[in-house]
């Protein structure tokens, strides 16, 4: 066991860092205010090692390793995590799905653009009748005269308005797996984009899909079993994680510079008891969260699904970065609510990295069914019979007082 | 109408103080140690008028409702300190004999409640009843008919005061789906005792197992109308738990709160007091609020166990899980102020909040109960 | 001791409850939405009982008991927060303040447009250096040849930009108590107003007031102890505990609701053990806190001031509210993130309530105070000598290796 | 670079384990219910490797680094089940040792740690010794020069493993902001171990109050320089503390979970399996995920004392303070699901928990650490 990483990594992270924050850091707020994000992070981020960091050299990558590649990501999040969910959705997760279950010669096509941030990839799950129960989707690929159409509507997907390709989880009756992903070019006339606006996030680009006998080719439709699914999905996890844990560390940069530049009752707030303990459980929490974000990156990276882990993660990462962002701004008073200040954007940020891909309880049941405790669905009515279920209606006070 | 405590009210929760902090405080750990059950000071506490509060006076009780007995029993709590003298005395003098004074027929409140409320007979039931058997395991009481009357069979676990009890009340299967409640003797043949267990909780309030075995009780031994314990019996001790013998509790949390703060003025760490912490100024205030906050909910069940509609078992089972989560919390915080040395009430405390927290079925029963889609419903 | 209130105090609680909830209530989203308070809410609210509750029948009030005026707060907050907010600042508050410290011959002029709605009134208290050490506020009344000004600079003031009068608290050094309330009129030159945009209650005109040598007539100056603050204040503590409580409660019925009607995995998500838990907890401590506020309106409608009390209900109610808006948002998973939805609204008014009429932190100590615990304010090194603040650096594994 | 546990790790940790699980688990109750030292128990755990397992191979222990000691006392935990057991053996074999190995004189390590690492003699600490004197009373012990030697006076309270120690490794005030530290060994002159006082927490690991009255002893007693201890012991211990005192922890709650799944799957609530419950398997899940959280703090903690830089003090009283949160919410959380029948480990560490989270100054010393405005130093 070792907790060190070589020098080289730890050069391309520092590179990175130093790139990110001198660029997209500082346009983060604005990025939050008109609800986009600027061309020159996209130049920016395409000029770095980003992309390259999380693939093997057979299509172009570094293949750094698993921790390198978390530090790497949570570089890019502590400066913008809109950016940060936009990028890596399309080029870890969506890049991975392409050359995990597409062939290297014929989808070299689809990756290659995306590494080099010319093209944008999403990565449509989710539909509007229910989160993460897969039973309730219905958009189908069903082949026609001239090859593949896709038909249905896909909603709360990352890059929904600005991605040229969808790698769209969707039903393919015609296999005996019964679902497939589909290579969707999405700039075509089958396909409608529509924004949704969220608490947070602001700058990503949210929102749903609508495929009306949207056109695929033959070989861009993968049949695929839904067992498989997590196996795509827990990079999302795990990216979303990272993004946690950058945002928590923001919020506790940000306090310890507010408790440290700020005094009350004829002291700094660093001073203060309840300050330090707020700081030492910020502190604690994202060391602890960070720590297991790197093992699981470090399984993912050496070949391993690694699912229990990177779902327990999830929960835990981004829960503690919701506290670490109320903490924030306990300590930061009422700075910590105006519009403006960094304090707002995080508290604003944290809670979308719970809900967004598969909330918390749903991933604990996943994790619950690794650890022997399956899911049962049964009808019940717990209390019948146990009286448990009624109103005492005995009156004890009315007889009691009666008798005095 | 007067929202807060009045002059009444307040003097029933100071008789309750008094009597436990004069009688059993001096010697609450020592009975703790060894486990002990001292007849004498449960005497004294029926005289006091702390084990006999809701006794009717036509049988030499104090005639109290439940909001004024829950006042006592809160008194006595911070008093006494004494987490299973408590129980003790909450389930003797409140769960057996109510049911017995609301349900019994007039021969048996003649029979029982006059000595219980003396204190010459002492009243046992199982710590399970107060679920209606929702985790109950395989070794539940039977009650088949035998002429015109019953014969039981099997055993209850965790029986409250059965090693100095003069009865029992318990429930008993008398169908697939239907129980029925019993009163029964203490000498009445095939009933059995077994020897006390290694007790962990609740150490001065006395716990075994009773076994019946072809044990043959007449029709006088039910209480109620058979088959209907869980219209009649239930729902009431299931109310009667959820304020009189959650009521000490809050009077217990409240001591330790207060013992936190002393502790906290008294107690160095890092050269200096710990009060001067803000972070432990904090978690005391916190504590605090508990209490208070609890104390209205604790007040309100117990206030519409009073009136005459039904009383809702969701507000009761609110305070419940209020209460319990509280102690859970609070006592462990002042338990980490006492440091190393945590010990007497906090440490009884700390150990004993595990038994009110899983009673009556715990917090999977009460979320249900206050949350589940199951129609509202009065017996 | 008992829980019920008389049939005329329910009776006039459910009118109110009505007359919010068909006019006021639906008019929440767009007033978070534009960010102002529209004015068929106040002609909803000046048409009711509303005003005179608070107030004994000497200055036209209907003397309502404790617990009633809390029902009432409670109502016109769940209809609209926010208007709720800047209502009950001007017409409790504001107007007990006066009609306190103030002579009932003089100042009935200022109290009787208040209780009619036809002027709004606001409490500037805090500065921009530090919310609620009042050691650090400079802002000040001194006379001069007509009678007196008052200058300085107050900030995060309800209805800062709409206000027609403010109950100032400034420093007034001639007098010996050196603190005044100065009854403003903020109609005039010397007054500048500014907005300012938090995350929540966005219908609320939050903002700062800058007084350049505004008049004050010479009586609408009153010296006031600075023990006394937390008198008027306390009256703040409890609104905003109350405005928690509503919010709380809304969020409870929107889960509900949602829990109700929306399945997963085949049934309702109500009859999932994670959404009880979270429901039961949630009508578990909303009832605590409820309690609480009814009592402690109980005793300030007594006379009484309650003080640690409401210390004690304020930071309980308000982070309750937080806690209770995330579970809101668990349970609806996207939909409680999505703008427009309304537990968006409910997740960032919540924590204003928090941060709002001082901090959490700030109220404990005052509690802390009154429990016997005062506030030490001392230099110190805490881990000096001890040995605690030095890292190990004996290198325990580098000499044990050696050994091997 | 392997980021996770490789295979001689794992080997580490599975001597630990079927050492505790084979030799100390049968009898943990027992002697847990009679606060009994089993000889041969230690002496067995010393040949199996798990008593000395951080002494140098030249004296007869494993020669383990600190990450791989870690591990073997993680599974020492889990297979042992023994909270008092776990501290008695890691206090020896570590707290104890390692200064003398890495402070003593040659002729200090020549004379204590081959017997130390057979077993022969047993170490002893004073609780308060992790704290570098945070929580101190007044009665601590002072050292006056004496000729070339010392002279002792005052009393430790609560000296772990005292009752049955060899000797014991203290520090005493030498000077008003100085103190020294000392190893004294048992039959000095003037130490006398008070009789065992009723002990509440820890019970299989024997504590006792040490008194020293005119207690005198030589140069050779001193361990590191006259009046370094709080640049050279404390931080020592406070690191060792931090690592191996921990580190059973994380395998008794790696057990505790383990024990919380088998209860969920076989206890019955409301006729359903408590694993039937969403809320029951998420509380599961939490307490899965603290303990894989908690390990990568600790293993991080014992790697950097590995290492030839100073070995961060804020990143080993994080482990402690994470854990210690963990350990007190998930035994509470498992206790609960075991409801009134929570017994065996789940009880001992819930109720031991307490132990944990006071130990070296309790949460008000680690926020200090973690968070404090103090400049970070090295000594």
């Amino acid at each position: 066991m070792d907790f060190s990483i070589d020098e080289p990594s730890r050069k391309l992270v520092n590179e990175l860092d130093d790139r990110f924050l001198r660029g997209i850091a500082s346009r983060a707020p604005v990025t939050d205010e008109v609800g986009a994000i600027p061309p020159e992070n996209w130049r920016e981020i395409a000029q770095s090692d980003y992309a390259r960091l999380f693939h093997p050299a057979s299509v172009g990558g570094l293949g750094a390793d698993g921790v390198t590649q978390a530090m790497a990501m949570e570089r890019l999040a502590r400066a913008c995590p809109s950016t940060f969910w936009s990028a890596t959705m399309s080029v870890l997760v969506c890049a991975k799905l392409i050359h995990t279950y597409g062939d290297a010669e014929h989808h070299g096509r689809l990756l290659e653009p995306l590494l080099r941030f010319e093209r944008l990839a999403c990565f449509p799950v989710v539909e509007n009748t229910s989160g993460s129960d897969a039973s309730t989707y219905t958009t189908a690929v069903r082949r026609d005269a001239d090859g593949y159409v896709i038909t249905g509507e896909k909603s709360r997907i990352t890059n929904a308005t600005t991605a040229d390709l969808g790698v769209v989880l969707a039903r393919f009756e015609e296999h005996e797996y019964g679902w497939c992903y589909a290579f969707v070019d999405l700039r075509q006339d089958g396909v409608r984009t529509y924004r949704m606006h969220d608490l947070g996030l602001r700058g990503m680009p949210w929102g749903g899909i609508v495929f009306n006998r949207a056109r695929i080719g033959v070989r861009d439709v993968v049949p695929v079993r839904l067992e498989e699914f997590p196996h795509g999905m827990a990079w999302g996890w795990l990216f979303i994680s990272i993004a946690a844990i950058a945002i928590a560390q923001n919020a506790l940069d940000a306090s310890i510079a507010h408790a440290r530049s700020h005094k009350a009752f004829g002291r700094p707030l660093i001073h203060m008891d309840r300050v330090q303990e707020a700081i030492a459980e910020m502190r604690t929490q994202i060391d602890a969260a960070r720590l297991l974000a790197y093992r699981c990156a470090w399984h993912r990276a050496e070949g391993r699904l690694a699912q229990d882990l990177v779902g327990m993660l999830k929960p835990y990462a981004t829960e503690m970065a919701v506290r670490a962002t109320q903490h924030a701004v306990q300590i930061h008073g009422a700075w910590g609510l105006t519009h403006g200040y960094p304090v707002e954007r995080m508290y604003r940020d944290a809670p979308m990295n719970v809900i967004g891909g598969f909330a918390s309880n749903r991933l604990r049941e996943l994790v619950a069914q690794d650890l022997g405790l399956p899911t049962p669905y049964q009808d019940f009515d717990w209390l019948k019979a146990t009286g448990l279920d009624v109103d005492c209606a005995v009156h004890p006070g009315a007889l009691l007082s009666a008798g005095r | 109408m007067e929202f807060a405590f009045d002059e009444p009210l307040l003097r029933m929760r100071e008789l309750g103080r008094s009597a436990g902090y004069r009688y059993a405080a001096p010697s609450a750990q020592l009975r703790d140690n060894g486990a002990i059950w001292d007849e004498r000071l449960f005497t004294s506490l029926a005289r006091a008028g702390v084990a006999h509060a809701a006794i009717p006076l036509a049988y030499g009780g104090l005639g109290a409702n439940v909001l004024e007995t829950v006042a006592v029993l809160e008194g006595f709590g911070e008093g006494s300190g004494d987490t299973g003298l408590s129980l003790a005395v909450a389930v003797h003098g409140m769960l057996c004999a109510l049911p017995i004074a609301l349900l019994g027929t007039p021969q048996q409140r003649d029979r029982y409640l006059g000595a219980m409320a003396s204190g010459t007979w002492l009243g046992a039931l199982a710590l399970a009843e107060l679920d209606g058997g929702a985790t109950a395991s395989g070794h539940d009481v039977t009650a088949t008919r035998f002429l015109d009357g019953w014969i039981l069979e099997g055993e209850k676990a965790d029986v409250i005061n059965a090693p100095n009890a003069h009865h029992f009340l318990i429930t008993a299967r008398t169908s697939s789906d239907r129980r029925t409640a019993f009163v029964v003797d203490r000498d009445t043949a095939g009933l059995s005792v077994a020897p006390d267990p290694a007790q962990t909780a609740v150490r001065t309030c006395r716990m075994s197992r009773v076994k019946f075995s072809d044990c043959r009780v007449g029709p006088q031994a039910v209480l109620g109308t058979p088959g209907n314990a869980a219209a009649g019996l239930v729902p009431l001790l299931a109310a009667l738990d959820r304020t009189c013998l959650l009521a000490p509790w809050l009077g217990i949390l409240r001591e330790v709160v207060r013992l936190g703060r002393e502790t906290a003025a008294r107690r160095f760490v890092l050269s200096r007091p710990l009060a001067h912490s803000q972070s432990v100024r904090a978690a005391l205030v916190d504590g605090q609020t508990l209490v208070e906050a609890a104390s209205g909910l604790l007040y309100r069940a117990a206030w519409q166990l009073d009136r005459s509609e039904p009383a809702s078992r969701r507000d009761a089972a609110a305070a419940k899980l209020f209460l319990g989560r509280a102690v859970r919390d609070v006592t462990r915080t002042v338990a980490e102020l006492c440091g190393t040395a945590a010990d007497g009430l906090v440490r009884r405390a700390y150990r004993d909040s595990l038994l009110l927290t899983a009673s009556g079925g715990g917090v999977e029963v009460l979320n249900v109960v206050i949350a589940g889609p199951a129609p509202s419903r009065t017996a």
